[in-house]
């Protein structure tokens, strides 16, 4: 008998270590002298209050999922990409490229250009790690961060340099042409008369990222390649014997992984309603990703959920920051806690609910 | 005799982990100046039990008593303060560290270290002349053979002047020759009225050198009796519960043409190690080779080779057609595809995904199998769900239930699982190491009874054991590997234990005779 | 007083205390504040991706007019102020922007950077001053060819270094990176140092203290920071132009403003904490030449009109 | 380049080595001890917050830089708890810590202070200013003018905090603990084969904390080091990834102090570099040919091994050459002149490459093209006896 239903290794464990970093940021809000009850209740309103806020939490989940994605992609090779933010900043420059220097006669077809030129960005910041990682051992996690910085190094100097419009200050590409300008969610509802987003730049590919959720679903649980991936991640001797070759399985999770970050350019590049890639284009979303994947215990449903939350948590967070003095790094704060109690403390939560649901099955057993 | 108390006394120890009851309510007492062999059957608790003796375990309950004294052992600190020394089943040294630093590790004088080397370095000499135990102390421990390493164990007890010693299974990695090198020391340090406890599977060795045995059952203290008065069988029934047949019954063999041919195999590992030296040999349809020979003397090399994940020199012919060895087709999955299915050593590590559940098991090798596939895209997960609950029911595992992850199946059952995923794909040629490790009887005769079925089937079988009787009972030819090489061949009805044992020891027929 | 609505001011990445820039923006909201016992709207963003959303907040709450100081706005606001024709927006640092409801701010830092840059030539022991500038960009080049201009005017064979801090906005804010290239420029005979990197500038204007040759603060006042140890500031009154835009009664003239020495909109500063460090034949000289400026005889190169520098190599 | 220059180029490089020098030795006696702990980065940015907040309130900078190796302790026990305690994962709770340091400094910074996350500047006497050595030199403009004796002396001897002295002596007294002490030989064991010491009757949950208490104390005066010897206070994000490349530095000292030294000695050069030289002029024919050299060494290497490396190095062979080519058709397109002609172009190094260098350098450590390392063996997993 396993030693408890899955239901609560799925559901149970990740909420009550949610409940643990919620009560600790209450704490936090205490210190820095914040009722932590209005605290919630102006982040409540920050997220869902209006259409323009119930928007943008909607926006910034898009992002979110993308990366929770890829860290969840690569978590089940046991492989801990945390260099999300790059790929991410490198796939919005793939997809700014294509959009700008290809004059694309409808958005339907600069979507697609851009996410695969996204994708493929994202992809190849990764392939060296990757490639590191599998063949030399060198430490994905060291290597992934390296990689961020050049990243930005590399977007600094492609905008304010080859991709600057003159005379501009700002360090940016120009707006991409009108016709590739994705329609809004709130342009789609204003179909139907509603105006349920508000003026936010939340766009449809907040339904990219729920194929992608489904396309990675179906990855992991249902091809060989998912079934590979899981193998290697769980044991890399069996995965061996088996024949199924580390250094292959290797590069193409981290690639796939790659590909999801960069694919977030879509949303926050493409997306947006001055569509343009700015310097910082990545906002941190690549490492809430790994809260957003390590919450969602890695399974699609899971990450909506977690990017869900975590985008109230970052648009409310921004409002917060608006209405009152605490600085938006409140969410870093609380973004940690949820990756330390869903992740490193994990145990601390997991074995005491064990222990019960050992204790309440031998009862059960021997009562039969 | 009664009025000397026992060295050792446990009362009642029980210990589980998580849920499973590893020991029940074990009581046991040995006697100053014996030796006292525990017998039991893999995984019936004996380490355990002697680990929490060690202090390495805590028990959920029972006492101990040293010399007549109830003794708290909370951690090994305790034990060693109690004059107790282990050797484990897998040894606890430090492999880039030198003896001598290994030696000292927790017995320093003082917080600087150059005294206490310095110290250590006389002991060490004067122990070795003691007890003939010599090793150069500057050695560093992965250097050294396995043999040389338990010596290191041993002097690391006898360094904290331990008076009772424990050693698990010390023999499973000696030569017959280092074997009875280190019974003759047990026979000096218990002739200085040290206590010995010594777990092994190995009845002759008990008969041999033990004046008491236990035996213990799934968990629980069957029996304790005096060696005298107890025979090989008698122990073996306690060990398992009934009588034991000791040979597997099967029909003569009758060989067809070669199916596996091995020529001039070498393997030189990346620490520039010779694993194997110009191994050759053939297997053909409907015979069992059985490879014996003491654990790490290339066997592992040879099936892993076979099975595609270790690279190696020389030529393989499978039906004549050759294997690629280094190249890109020299993995498991090529393998598979000239009909080799292999049941491997380690199930825990390489046959099973732990994590998995039983049902992905079943597919696990074979997940590229068409009949597993829905389209070119996904897999049939139903499809696997279905072969897997035939398997498990035909092998009879129990739970039958193909949704368990592999780690809740005990370990002869985690065993049928692997076995009914090879043996099932009816190949060609079967590896298969150490079938029966882990394994309690029942388990045992049910995967042997399945390898000698295949064989009748008209199948290759390579069998690779450190278990002579398993060898001597299955196979139809025996190979003896020793230091990489093949020592030579025997057919079992005119070999015998001793003559096998020699030439595992690396003693030629010329020397021998 | 009867203001139609609460006026708002949202700062850029450097942050609210920035020690320069947006500091200086807040300091003229404080004191409108102060003067007229009223409450204004404030936000620092934390990412470019807040900036609309930053404004739509300001406009839809009903604030005006609408402060934002800094280049960077110029995107999110041409795409968001015709949302909000009844709401006034002035933005800073910005001359290109042409609605009919926003009033776009220029400054000629050029002229205020060539004032200073004449007091750092004629303090200088050495003959070699020097430049930190923040981020890379055209407008800080502005601001460092009006010092080297200046510099030369007051000593034509003096020597002028520039150096700048990055390319990132993280370059507003390094002050460790600061001090170490005031330390070069120090090795290079560098005696006067001016710093246009906001919160960077802290660590210039420390080092030159340590190290004891003479700084000149930016944007705000920034003399006091250290005492008889700063030579002074060249000031961009932005603090004014808030404290303007803010007491300015719901009707602002739209539009694009450059601002200069005539305007008094930059300039350099004088107070108790450097009286004994700006000599009066110095002060004379560099008002002499904002007259100068301001009668049109003396027009100082921008950077910015056709991207070069006559006084210096980038 | 005259002396000086390169005095101040060495001087620079062990101020920017020291915080890496701490950090690295931190992390040498957690990973000794078998716990990994990126969280370097997050200690090191709570310390140089704690110690700045507290010099300035206090007025004191030695009570400032006890608070700070205060919050670092406690981080390191946090750490030590989900990893140790609770056999949690160590990159993860490594992450997690970072992550609380970036965010709690800001917001505690901004609540105490409301300076926008950073704590006001600290006055002179809070902070850990250059000891002068007697008779050194303490004026740059003084030292220009000495004799190259004396400006070694006063500019790379003399002049330092006392903090950058103390540092370079926990290099060999790291050494003394490891290898010649009790200590060190049990933290050197438990890194290797816990199950050993634990046999040996050695509690290995005590080693282990303590090995991340010491680990907490380094990375707390690196951090204070930052906020109040290099700068008089603390900016937000200020350590700047110092962390992550002592981790690096780490595995190029292969878990050494007196490697570990030279290590990040080195990579104080490159900031040093970076500050100095930020912009460097290059010909054309020489980035063409260290680019070109590059793509042809890997693909070199590349061929003699499998199809992956051929397809991702060579793949990398190409991109490198086509930036030198690129690098050289735009000069030649900009400034107008012949193809040959733009060769002995000198152009400008983009700066942005040369911020790179260091994490540049880390990745081609880490590839292991500059000698393999084997951490310790126990590395990264929890000590786990019963399953
Ligand atoms: N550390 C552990 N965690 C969980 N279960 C364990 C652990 N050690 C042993 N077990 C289980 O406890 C039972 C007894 O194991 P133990 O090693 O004592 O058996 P054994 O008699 O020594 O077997 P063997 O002869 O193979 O050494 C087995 O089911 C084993 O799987
Ligand atoms: N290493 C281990 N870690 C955790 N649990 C284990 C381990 N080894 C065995 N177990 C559990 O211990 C139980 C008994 O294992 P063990 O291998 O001792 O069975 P057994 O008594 O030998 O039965 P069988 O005869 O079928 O092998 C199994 O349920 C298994 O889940
Ligand atoms: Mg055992
Ligand atoms: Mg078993």
């Amino acid at each position: 008998m396993d030693k408890m239903p899955k239901w609560a290794d799925v559901a149970l464990v990740p909420v009550v270590s949610l409940i643990i970093a919620a009560l600790i940021s209450a704490i936090v809000f205490v210190a820095v002298g914040q009722n932590p009850w209005e605290a919630l209740k102006l982040m409540a309103y920050g997220a869902v209050g209006t259409s323009d806020f119930l928007g943008y939490t909607l926006f910034y989940a898009t992002n979110f999922i993308f990366t929770g994605l890829a860290v969840a992609v690569a978590f089940h090779a046991s492989l801990f990409n945390i260099g999300g933010e790059g790929q991410v900043l490198l796939g919005g420059l793939g997809a700014a490229i294509v959009v700008l220097f290809v004059p694309w006669p409808h958005w339907t077809l600069a979507l697609i250009a851009g996410a695969t030129a996204a994708a493929v960005f994202g992809a190849l910041w990764v392939a060296i790690p990757a490639y590191l990682q599998a063949r030399r051992g060198s430490h994905i996690v060291i290597t992934t961060i390296m990689f961020n910085f050049m990243a930005s190094g590399v977007l600094i100097y492609m905008l304010s340099g080859p991709l600057k419009p003159d005379g501009n200050m700002q360090i940016a590409t120009a707006i991409f042409p009108e016709a590739s300008h994705l329609p809004s969610l709130n342009d789609i509802a204003g179909v139907f008369g509603s105006d349920l987003f508000g003026r936010s730049p939340v766009n449809i590919s907040i339904l990219i990222a729920l194929l992608a959720c489904v396309a990675v679903w179906a990855l992991i649980w249902h091809t060989r390649l998912g079934y590979q991936i899981r193998a290697l991640g769980r044991s890399e001797s069996a995965a061996k014997y088996a024949g199924i070759s580390a250094v292959n399985i290797t590069m193409i999770a981290l690639l796939i992984s790659g590909g999801l970050a960069g694919m977030m350019a879509v949303n926050n590049t493409m997306g947006i309603n001055t569509p343009q890639l700015v310097d910082n284009a990545a906002g941190g979303a690549g490492f809430i990703g790994i809260a957003v994947a390590l919450m969602g215990r890695n399974h699609p449903v899971g990450i909506i959920i977690a990017a869900l939350l975590f985008g109230a948590l970052y648009q409310g967070g921004a409002e917060l920051s608006a209405a009152t003095s605490i600085p938006v790094q409140i969410v870093v704060v609380i973004q940690a806690l949820v990756i330390m109690f869903t992740g490193a403390l994990d145990e601390m939560v997991r074995s005491p609910i064990e222990k019960l649901f050992i204790r309440f099955g031998r009862s059960r057993v021997a009562g039969e | 005799m009664s009025d000397i108390s026992p060295a050792i006394e446990l009362i009642g120890i029980s210990k589980a982990f998580g849920p499973v009851q590893a020991n029940k309510d074990i009581s046991i007492r040995v006697m100053p100046g014996t030796i006292h062999g525990i017998i039991g059957e893999n995984g019936a608790g004996k380490s355990t039990l002697m680990s929490i003796l060690y202090g390495f375990y805590k028990a959920d309950a029972g006492e101990i008593f040293i010399a007549g004294q109830k003794t708290q052992i909370p951690d090994s600190q305790a034990a060693i303060a109690a004059g107790i020394g282990m050797v484990f089943q897998h040894f606890k040294l430090v492999q880039n560290f030198s003896v001598l630093e290994n030696v000292v590790l927790g017995a320093e004088d003082g917080a600087l270290l150059r005294p206490s080397l310095a110290k250590a370095r006389k002991q060490l000499k004067s122990l070795a002349k003691e007890y003939e135990l010599h090793v150069d102390p500057d050695a560093i421990i992965e250097d050294l053979g396995v043999g040389m390493q338990q010596r290191v164990e041993i002097l690391k007890a006898l360094y904290r002047q331990a008076d009772i010693l424990i050693l698990d299974e010390p023999t499973g990695v000696l030569t017959p020759p280092e074997a009875d090198q280190l019974f003759r020391i047990l026979g000096r340090l218990k002739a200085e009225g040290k206590t010995i406890i010594l777990i092994t599977h190995k009845l002759r060795e008990i008969m041999d050198i033990t004046d008491t045995v236990s035996v213990m059952r799934r968990g629980e203290m069957d029996s304790t009796v005096k060696t005298s008065e107890t025979t090989p069988a008698d122990l073996a029934e306690r060990m398992v519960g009934r009588k034991v047949l000791l040979r597997v019954d099967k029909t003569p063999a009758k060989p067809k043409d070669v199916v596996l041919e091995v020529r001039d195999l070498n393997i030189t590992d990346e620490k520039g190690v010779h694993r194997l030296k110009g191994v050759s040999f053939n297997v053909r349809a409907g015979e069992i080779l059985g490879i014996a020979g003491v654990s790490g003397n290339g066997q592992s090399e040879l099936l892993e080779v076979l099975g595609g994940y270790e690279k190696a020199t020389g030529d393989i012919l499978v039906n004549g057609v050759p294997l690629d060895l280094t190249g890109a087709h020299s993995d498991g999955q090529s393998r598979r595809a000239h009909g080799i299915a292999h049941v491997p050593e380690d199930r825990q590590n390489e046959g099973l995904i732990m994590d998995f559940s039983a049902w992905e098991n079943t597919a696990f090798g074979y997940h590229h199998d068409p009949e597993y596939q829905r389209n070119a895209l996904l897999m049939d997960n139903a499809a696997i769900l279905r072969d897997a609950q035939g398997k498990m029911d035909r092998f009879d595992v129990r739970p039958a239930n193909p949704l368990l992850s592999a780690k809740n199946f005990s370990g002869g059952n985690q065993q049928k699982i692997v076995v009914a995923r090879e043996i099932e794909r009816d190949p060609d040629l079967l590896l298969v190491g150490q079938p029966t490790r882990g394994v309690d009887i029942g388990a045992i005769e049910f995967i042997h009874q399945q390898i000698v079925a295949l064989r009748d089937a008209g199948k290759a079988i390579l069998l690779v054991s450190v278990e002579l009787d398993e060898i001597m009972g299955l196979s139809d030819r025996i190979a003896v590997m020793f230091d990489g090489k093949i020592m030579g061949e025997r057919l079992p009805e005119n070999t015998n234990e001793k003559e096998l044992g020699l030439l595992m020891a690396g003693v030629t027929d010329g020397e021998s005779a | 007083d009867g203001h139609a609505s609460t006026p708002a001011i949202i700062y850029d990445l450097g942050g609210k205390f920035d020690k320069s820039f947006n500091e200086s923006a807040f300091n003229g909201a404080q004191r409108w504040a102060e003067e007229n016992e009223a409450e204004f709207a404030e936000f620092e963003i934390t990412s470019d991706a807040q900036r609309e959303q930053a404004i739509r907040r300001f406009a839809e709450d009903g604030n005006s007019p609408i402060v934002m100081a800094g280049f960077s706005w110029a995107t999110a606001l041409e795409a968001s102020a015709p949302d909000y024709p009844d709401t006034d927006f002035v933005v800073i640092d910005v001359s290109w922007i042409d609605l009919p409801n926003v009033r776009a701010i220029g400054f000629k830092e050029q002229e205020g950077s060539y004032l200073v840059g004449m007091m750092a030539a004629t303090a200088s022991e050495t003959g070699v001053v020097s430049f930190v500038g923040g981020m890379d960009i055209p407008l800080i080049r502005r601001f460092a060819c009006g010092y080297a201009q200046g510099a030369m005017a007051a000593n034509p064979d003096a020597t002028v270094i520039s150096n700048m801090t990055g390319t990132t906005p993280a370059a507003w804010n390094d002050p460790v990176k600061g001090s170490e290239l005031t330390l070069a420029q120090i090795s290079q005979g560098s005696d006067v140092v001016f710093a246009a990197a906001g919160g960077t500038g802290v660590g210039v204007l420390q080092t030159a203290a340590d190290e004891g040759i003479l700084s000149i603060g930016v944007d705000a006042n920034q003399n006091y920071l250290h005492p008889g140890q700063v030579l002074t500031s060249m000031l961009k009154r932005v603090d004014t132009v808030v404290y303007d835009s803010f007491s300015n009664d719901g009707d602002l003239e739209a539009g694009i403003f450059i601002l200069g020495v005539e305007n008094g909109a930059v300039g350099y500063s004088l107070d108790e904490f450097n009286a004994e460090l700006v000599s009066d034949e110095m002060k004379a000289a560099v008002d002499a030449a904002s007259a100068e400026m301001v009668a049109g005889t003396l027009v100082v190169h921008d950077y910015m009109s056709d991207e070069t520098c006559p006084a210096l190599e980038f | 380049m005259d002396f000086f220059t390169i005095v101040q180029l060495g001087d620079a490089s062990v101020r920017m080595a020291i915080p890496l020098l701490l950090a690295c030795l931190a992390g040498l006696f957690s990973e000794r001890a078998g716990i990994f702990d990126i969280g370097l980065e997050g200690k090191m940015l709570a310390a140089a917050f704690v110690s700045a907040a507290v010099s300035y309130t206090s007025g004191s900078v030695w009570v400032g830089l006890l608070a700070g190796i205060g919050i670092s302790v406690v981080l390191a026990i946090i750490h030590g708890i989900a990893s140790i305690t609770f056999k949690g994962n160590q990159l993860i709770s490594g992450v997690a810590i970072n992550f609380f340091a970036a965010g709690l400094t800001v917001v505690i910074a901004q609540g105490w202070f409301a300076q926008g996350g950073r704590t006001p500047s600290l006055p002179q006497d809070a902070r850990f200013n250059g000891l002068d050595f007697p008779g050194a030199l303490s004026r740059m403009r003084d030292k220009m003018q000495a004799s190259p004796g004396m400006q070694f002396y006063s500019e790379f001897v003399s002049g330092h905090s006392i903090l950058v002295y103390l540092g370079l002596l926990a290099v060999p007294l790291s050494w003394w603990i490891l290898y010649r002490t009790r200590f060190g030989l049990r933290l050197r064991a438990v890194g290797e084969a816990p199950e050993a010491v634990d046999t040996a009757g050695i509690s290995v949950v005590r080693l282990r904390f303590s090995a991340v208490i010491i680990c907490g104390i380094l990375c707390g005066i690196a951090g204070a080091y930052l906020s109040t010897a290099v700068q008089a206070g603390f900016t937000k994000d200020m350590t700047a990834n110092r962390g992550f490349i002592a981790l690096a530095a780490l595995i190029f000292a292969k878990w050494r102090p007196w490697y570990a030294l030279g290590a990040c000695l080195l990579f104080g050069l490159f900031f040093a570099i970076d500050i100095r030289f930020s912009n460097i002029q290059l010909q054309v024919i020489w980035i063409m040919v260290l680019l070109l050299g590059c793509a042809a060494a890997l693909t070199t290497y590349a061929v003699r091994r499998e199809k992956i490396d051929v397809i991702v190095l060579g793949g990398l062979s190409a991109v490198l050459a086509a930036v030198a080519f690129t690098a050289w058709f735009a000069t030649a397109s900009a400034e107008g002149i012949s193809i040959l002609a733009a060769l002995w172009e000198t152009v400008k190094v983009p700066s942005q490459l040369i911020q790179s260098l260091p994490y540049l350098f880390v990745v081609i450590v880490l590839a292991g093209f500059v000698g393999k390392a084997i951490p310790p063996r126990a590395g990264g997993q929890p000590y786990v006896k019963e399953r």
